[in-house]
């Protein structure tokens, strides 16, 4: 097909030529290596033929052309439609340290006219975005406040957590469900292992376990994906090997429903209306099933936790259930609970985070208000929330 | 080294990843590293369907309480299965016909009970015991009134502009805006915070837990 | 007294049947109120509205038959918008079940219009993978959709001949019900790839937009079901979104009737003095 | 006919769930885990294992065939024998060589939330933020003018992204002026809450509403009325 219309289109522009008609090439054509890409591909520029605006002859298409020497055998790339008076056109197909040339051709109805051809050009694979180090500055910075601390935390000294109810109430819970003879139920969310809040779900979960494992109470741990599933039972074993009871760890109960957020709430509220738990523990990712879940626990009667950091679920935790940890408190719990020093070292480097972004937003509110006057500093109006621009 | 090696895993997969935000050059090895995250749950499910039948198999054999319920599962598992692999999923094959009169009547009546939870979470929380309680209880019936016609039915068409702050349609869209976005907003940027310094520690090695025992 | 008590403790099933009732009647008796348009609605419409005719608006079928009630009348109503302001629609899902949300709304809509597949609008299908699936379409379309949804090649669709990766479209429209949904839209389209974005989703997820709408990350917001009857009434017609409003309306005043009786009891309980003293289990407790 | 019947069929089973456990649900429970684990598994073999895997193998295959030469895509390899630890956990004696499966997941969840957090909901709403002035002034025909609406809405905004911030400050005891702060912060986030709660009640009936319509429309009118009638009218009943 693509033979076939090269063909017509060399005949074409062969009789255009008799009758001796022109077309103006392409203007300001342009190669470069595309910016900020792992290589493979150059970006060509150019602006419109002159004739493309109301001139003699019409142009249908500009097409792009390319070879390794400026005077080699050009092969076509592909074409771009006229109408828009600047145009870009992405060579994908380009290897990295070649040099490439490339042709702009102005294809009239009658004629075509090539552009003086672009390069020689390389596509290369960069490095480094330049526009987003204002995130490498955030990460370096918050890694380094984590960092710190942890290893303040590892040297020994004190560190002063304040009181968080909801963790609180865990042991209050558990002990609990022992003194009743229930069960305790955990539900790690619904999200897979690669969400950042199932896996401090998980990790709090050893820590409940723990607990679950000295009191000698039940514990259940229905999940909605296999490796959570998997993850939790690891989790749990070691737990109960730490307290000193790996004979009563029981695989059976951390066991997987399906991936189906309904039908595993289904069978999550099958679990506690025939299992009676007496504490339900409800941490990580939730979506819709916050509330079903919860009201569905409440009505058996059990003490019920919960943390989410989903903002749009966290309502339904505050209304339905005795305690919930509100979005960051969920992070902090594996600390809270362990009260493992280097755990907390962590917590304490994300505070300082948190007073450097408050510092940001209050000398950005000042600025924000002083710009309206026209302040400048260093010449310059001063504007802080292009710090923040990330692109 | 039953832990070592998996945290260097673990350690490399994740640098990449956050290294491919800054270096363009990365970004093929990062998309083709969350690829093989997608082959690992592919062969994970397999585990969880394996448990799945187990516990209802023996369920079954031992005669525990409710046996009978675990046929319908172990049932319809092999069937959606076995039928979606062997004849496509696509529409207009049995596969779909199962899941548009099976699974989704039953998953959108599951998700359809909320609005009774709803109602009866509401009924048992917003009551004014505390300042909390009745912060939280306000915000939402306004809210609620705001949401709907009827909401704002009562307010006359001569009602006066400087009054306007007085209908639920127009508190709504304050508390909206501005208390709204301003809880979620902290809430966002709290637990970012800690889901980096969750991430760092996982990362590093120090949160390990997920790994079992030595 | 006793009513009173009786009223503190409600049976909760007392309150489930209220709430069907107050759902089903004006479903069958429906009442006809009107829908107030809120600004997040109309910036959509207007977006759509000065588009020049022809645009390219990428519309993006985020959810399946549960979140249908909600979701698919906004599908439908932007649908009608596009092809009434003759822009050429592509669409796609990264929700397995999108793709045939999709096929439904243009059996639905498409009817109405003298359209022709492939050159008014395409269904490119689903595919998996959320915000990579977006971030490879920054690159190349027919480089992530080699094929539409039936499977058919998209090399030679003319709809697809202007449109190469994200820069071409003019508007994407997210039709969300979760994730992936708006926040890898606008975490890719608009942040990486400075595309227009505006979305609808169910309206659990829409408060939790309002920050993005607010920062200009998302153009507008339809927001659950009214989102949906405000978009009906911006076009001026009556879908069902409208007709659902109704039972909408009844339901929510049922549910804050409620949270009244349930305050009255509360404090007529508390003035006797017989309100247990306040325990861990009785309300909200944020741990504070 | 038959499937509507059906769905209807097991959406009264769920319903009944209201009322108390019974057999009908834990019928409709039980069938609802089988047969939605089995479309995750279908679902995952044809969406995620045939193109991640088989697909790129089996083309690098033929090419290792035909042109005698591995290319870039043997290397997914790598990620069927991460997969295939996973499956070690059939083994309980060897359950330990699925942590690489794991760890791989973790690993990778915590490198990408690393960067989505940070930049999407660290950043950005930061952005959102300092760009807030308290007081705006607009330039008027007589001078400068205070925008007051906008003023209060964003000093507002200011107060309460701040003090709820101040909330989640772990290493101080709440008293003092960080406890009256983080006392605000509760206040905000408890309004907050209130209004997304109130803001959802919408979804949730319109979620009712669709169920009841299926129920009443779907099914009554068309699955068990319309036969009814149908029938009376062919005997001449009606």
């Amino acid at each position: 097909m693509k033979s076939v219309r090269l063909g017509a289109f060399v005949i074409m522009s062969v009789a255009a030529a008799a009758f001796g008609q022109t077309l103006q090439a392409a203007e300001d054509v342009a190669a470069q290596d595309t910016p900020l890409d792992a290589g493979g591909s150059i970006t060509v520029t150019w602006q419109a033929s002159p004739d493309e605006a109301g001139g003699k002859a019409q142009v249908i298409a500009y097409e792009v052309w390319r070879a390794t020497r400026a005077a080699g055998d050009y092969k076509r790339l592909g074409e771009v439609e006229p109408g828009k008076g600047s145009y870009e056109f992405t060579d994908e197909k380009a290897e990295n340290g070649v040099e490439y040339f490339y042709k702009v051709r102005a294809r009239g109805e009658k004629m075509s006219t090539d552009a003086a051809p672009a390069g020689p050009v390389k596509a290369t694979a960069e490095w480094f975005y330049p526009d987003r180090l204002n995130m490498l500055v955030a990460s370096v910075l918050l890694a380094a406040f984590v960092l710190y601390y942890i290893s303040q935390a590892r040297a020994g000294k004190e560190l002063f957590i304040r009181r968080i109810a909801g963790l609180e109430a865990v042991q209050e819970a558990v002990g609990r469900a022992t003194e009743m003879g229930k069960p305790v139920l955990y539900v790690p969310g619904i999200a897979d292992i690669d969400d950042i809040q199932t896996i401090a779900a998980v990790t709090i979960l050893g820590r409940v376990a723990t607990m679950i494992a000295e009191y000698d109470a039940a514990l259940l741990v229905p999940c909605s994906r296999s490796l959570v599933m998997s993850t939790a039972q690891e989790v749990v074993k070691e737990a109960y090997l730490e307290a000193g009871r790996p004979d009563a760890y029981r695989r059976e109960n951390i066991r997987y429903l399906t991936d189906d957020q309904f039908g595993y709430v289904a069978g999550v509220d099958g679990i506690m209306l025939r299992e009676k738990p007496a504490a339900n523990f409800y941490l990580g990712t939730f979506y819709a099933e916050s509330l079903i879940l919860a009201e569905t626990g409440h009505s058996i009667g059990a003490i019920q936790i919960a943390g989410t950091a989903m903002p749009s679920q966290l309502p339904f935790f505050i209304a339905a259930c005795d305690y919930t940890l509100i979005g960051e408190e969920l992070f902090a719990a594996s600390a809270y609970l362990s009260r493992e020093p280097r755990l907390l070292g962590s917590l304490i480097g994300q505070d300082l985070g948190k007073v450097i972004i408050l510092i940001f937003i209050i000398a950005g509110v000042v600025t924000a208000f002083l710009a309206q006057f026209g302040f400048e500093l260093f010449g310059r109006s001063i504007a802080l929330e292009q710090l923040f621009v990330v692109k | 080294m039953r832990r070592e090696i998996p945290m260097i895993v673990a350690f490399v997969a994740g640098v990449i990843i956050i290294l491919e935000f800054f270096v363009p050059a990365l970004r093929s090895v990062a998309a083709q590293i969350q690829k093989w995250y997608l082959v690992v749950i592919a062969f994970a499910i397999l585990v969880g369907a394996f448990n799945l039948l187990r516990i209802n198999y023996m369920k079954i054999r031992r005669r525990r309480a409710d046996w009978p319920y675990s046929i319908p599962l172990i049932a319809g598992l092999f069937a959606m299965a076995i039928i979606g692999i062997g004849w496509g999923i696509e529409e207009g094959t049995v596969f779909d016909w199962l899941f548009n009169y099976l699974i989704f009547p039953m998953s959108s009546t599951v998700f359809a009970l909320l609005a009774f939870f709803v109602a009866s979470a509401a009924y048992r929380a917003f009551r004014a015991r505390t300042v909390d309680a009745t912060l939280l209880l306000v915000a939402a019936v306004v809210v609620m009134l705001g949401q709907v016609p009827i909401g704002s039915a009562w307010v006359p068409p001569w009602w006066p502009d400087w009054l306007v702050f007085l209908t639920p349609d127009w508190l709504k869209d304050r508390i909206m805006d501005i208390f709204n976005t301003a809880g979620q907003r902290a809430i966002l940027i709290g637990a970012s915070l800690g889901v980096v310094s969750t991430s760092l520690r996982i990362l590093l090695g120090i949160e390990r837990s997920y790994l079992g025992e030595e | 007294m006793k009513f009173v008590r009786w009223l503190a403790d409600i049976d909760r099933r007392i309150i489930f049947l209220v709430i069907a009732v107050a759902v089903v009647i004006p479903l069958i008796f429906p009442l006809g109120m009107r829908v107030k348009v809120t600004p997040q609605t109309e910036s959509i419409y207007k977006e759509v509205e000065n588009l020049p005719p022809g645009s390219n608006v990428l519309v993006a079928f985020d959810y399946d038959p549960a979140a249908a009630p909600e979701v698919h009348p906004m599908a439908l109503a932007f649908l009608r918008h596009c092809f009434t302001k003759k822009h050429k629609v592509i669409i796609m899902a990264l929700w397995p079940q999108g793709a045939q949300m999709a096929v439904s709304a243009m059996a639905d809509v498409g009817k109405e219009y003298d359209l022709v597949y492939g050159r008014d609008y395409v269904n490119l299908g689903y595919k998996p993978g959320g915000d990579i699936v977006i971030k490879s379409l920054g690159a190349s379309f027919p480089e992530v959709f080699p094929a539409d949804m039936a499977g058919e090649p998209t090399a030679g669709l003319p709809i697809l001949a202007k449109v190469r990766n994200l820069k071409d479209i003019d508007l994407v429209m997210d039709l969300s019900a979760g994730d992936p949904g708006i926040p890898a839209w606008v975490r890719v389209a608009n942040a990486l790839y400075q595309r227009r974005v505006a979305g609808g989703c169910t309206a659990v997820s829409a408060p939790q937009f309002f920050p993005y709408l607010q920062t200009g990350q998302l153009v507008g917001l339809l927001g659950g079901l009214k989102g949906a009857a405000e978009y009906e009434t911006v076009l001026a017609y009556a879908g069902k979104a409208s007709r659902r409003m109704d039972a909408q309306s009844i339901a929510h005043l049922v549910i804050i009737l409620f949270i009244i009786f349930a305050n009255i009891s509360y404090f007529i309980l508390r003035r006797q003095r017989e309100e247990k003293r306040e325990g861990p289990r009785t309300g909200p407790v944020a741990s504070a | 006919m038959l499937g509507t019947w059906i769905a209807a069929l097991l959406t009264l089973c769920i319903l009944s769930f209201l009322y108390k456990d019974n057999p009908f649900y834990k019928f409709a429970e039980y069938l609802f885990v089988g047969v939605s684990a089995g479309f995750w598994i279908a679902y995952n073999y044809h969406n995620l294992l045939l193109p991640n895997l088989i697909y790129p193998l089996k083309g690098a295959f033929v090419v290792l065939l035909t042109e005698g030469r591995l290319d870039l895509r043997w290397l997914t390899i790598i990620a069927g024998l991460l997969g295939v630890t996973m499956l070690f956990r059939f083994f309980p004696k060897a359950a330990w060589v699925s942590r690489y499966g794991i760890a791989f997941s973790v690993g990778l969840g915590a490198g990408l939330m690393f960067i989505v957090y940070l930049q999407a909901n660290c950043i950005y709403q930061i952005w959102g933020t300092v760009k807030l002035s308290p007081v705006v002034i607009t330039a008027g025909p007589g001078g400068w003018h205070v925008d007051w609406p906008t003023s209060v809405s964003n000093t507002l905004l200011i107060v309460g992204i701040v003090s709820a911030l101040v909330y989640f400050y772990f290493s101080k005891e709440h008293k003092g002026v960080l406890g009256r702060t983080a006392r605000l912060g509760i206040w905000f986030l408890m309004v907050s809450f209130g209004a997304a709660f109130g803001y959802t009640v919408m979804a949730r009936i319109s979620l009712l509403i669709g169920r009841m319509e299926f129920l009443i429309e779907d099914w009554l009118k068309l699955a068990v009325i319309a036969p009814i009638q149908g029938a009376l009218t062919s005997l001449g009943l009606l």
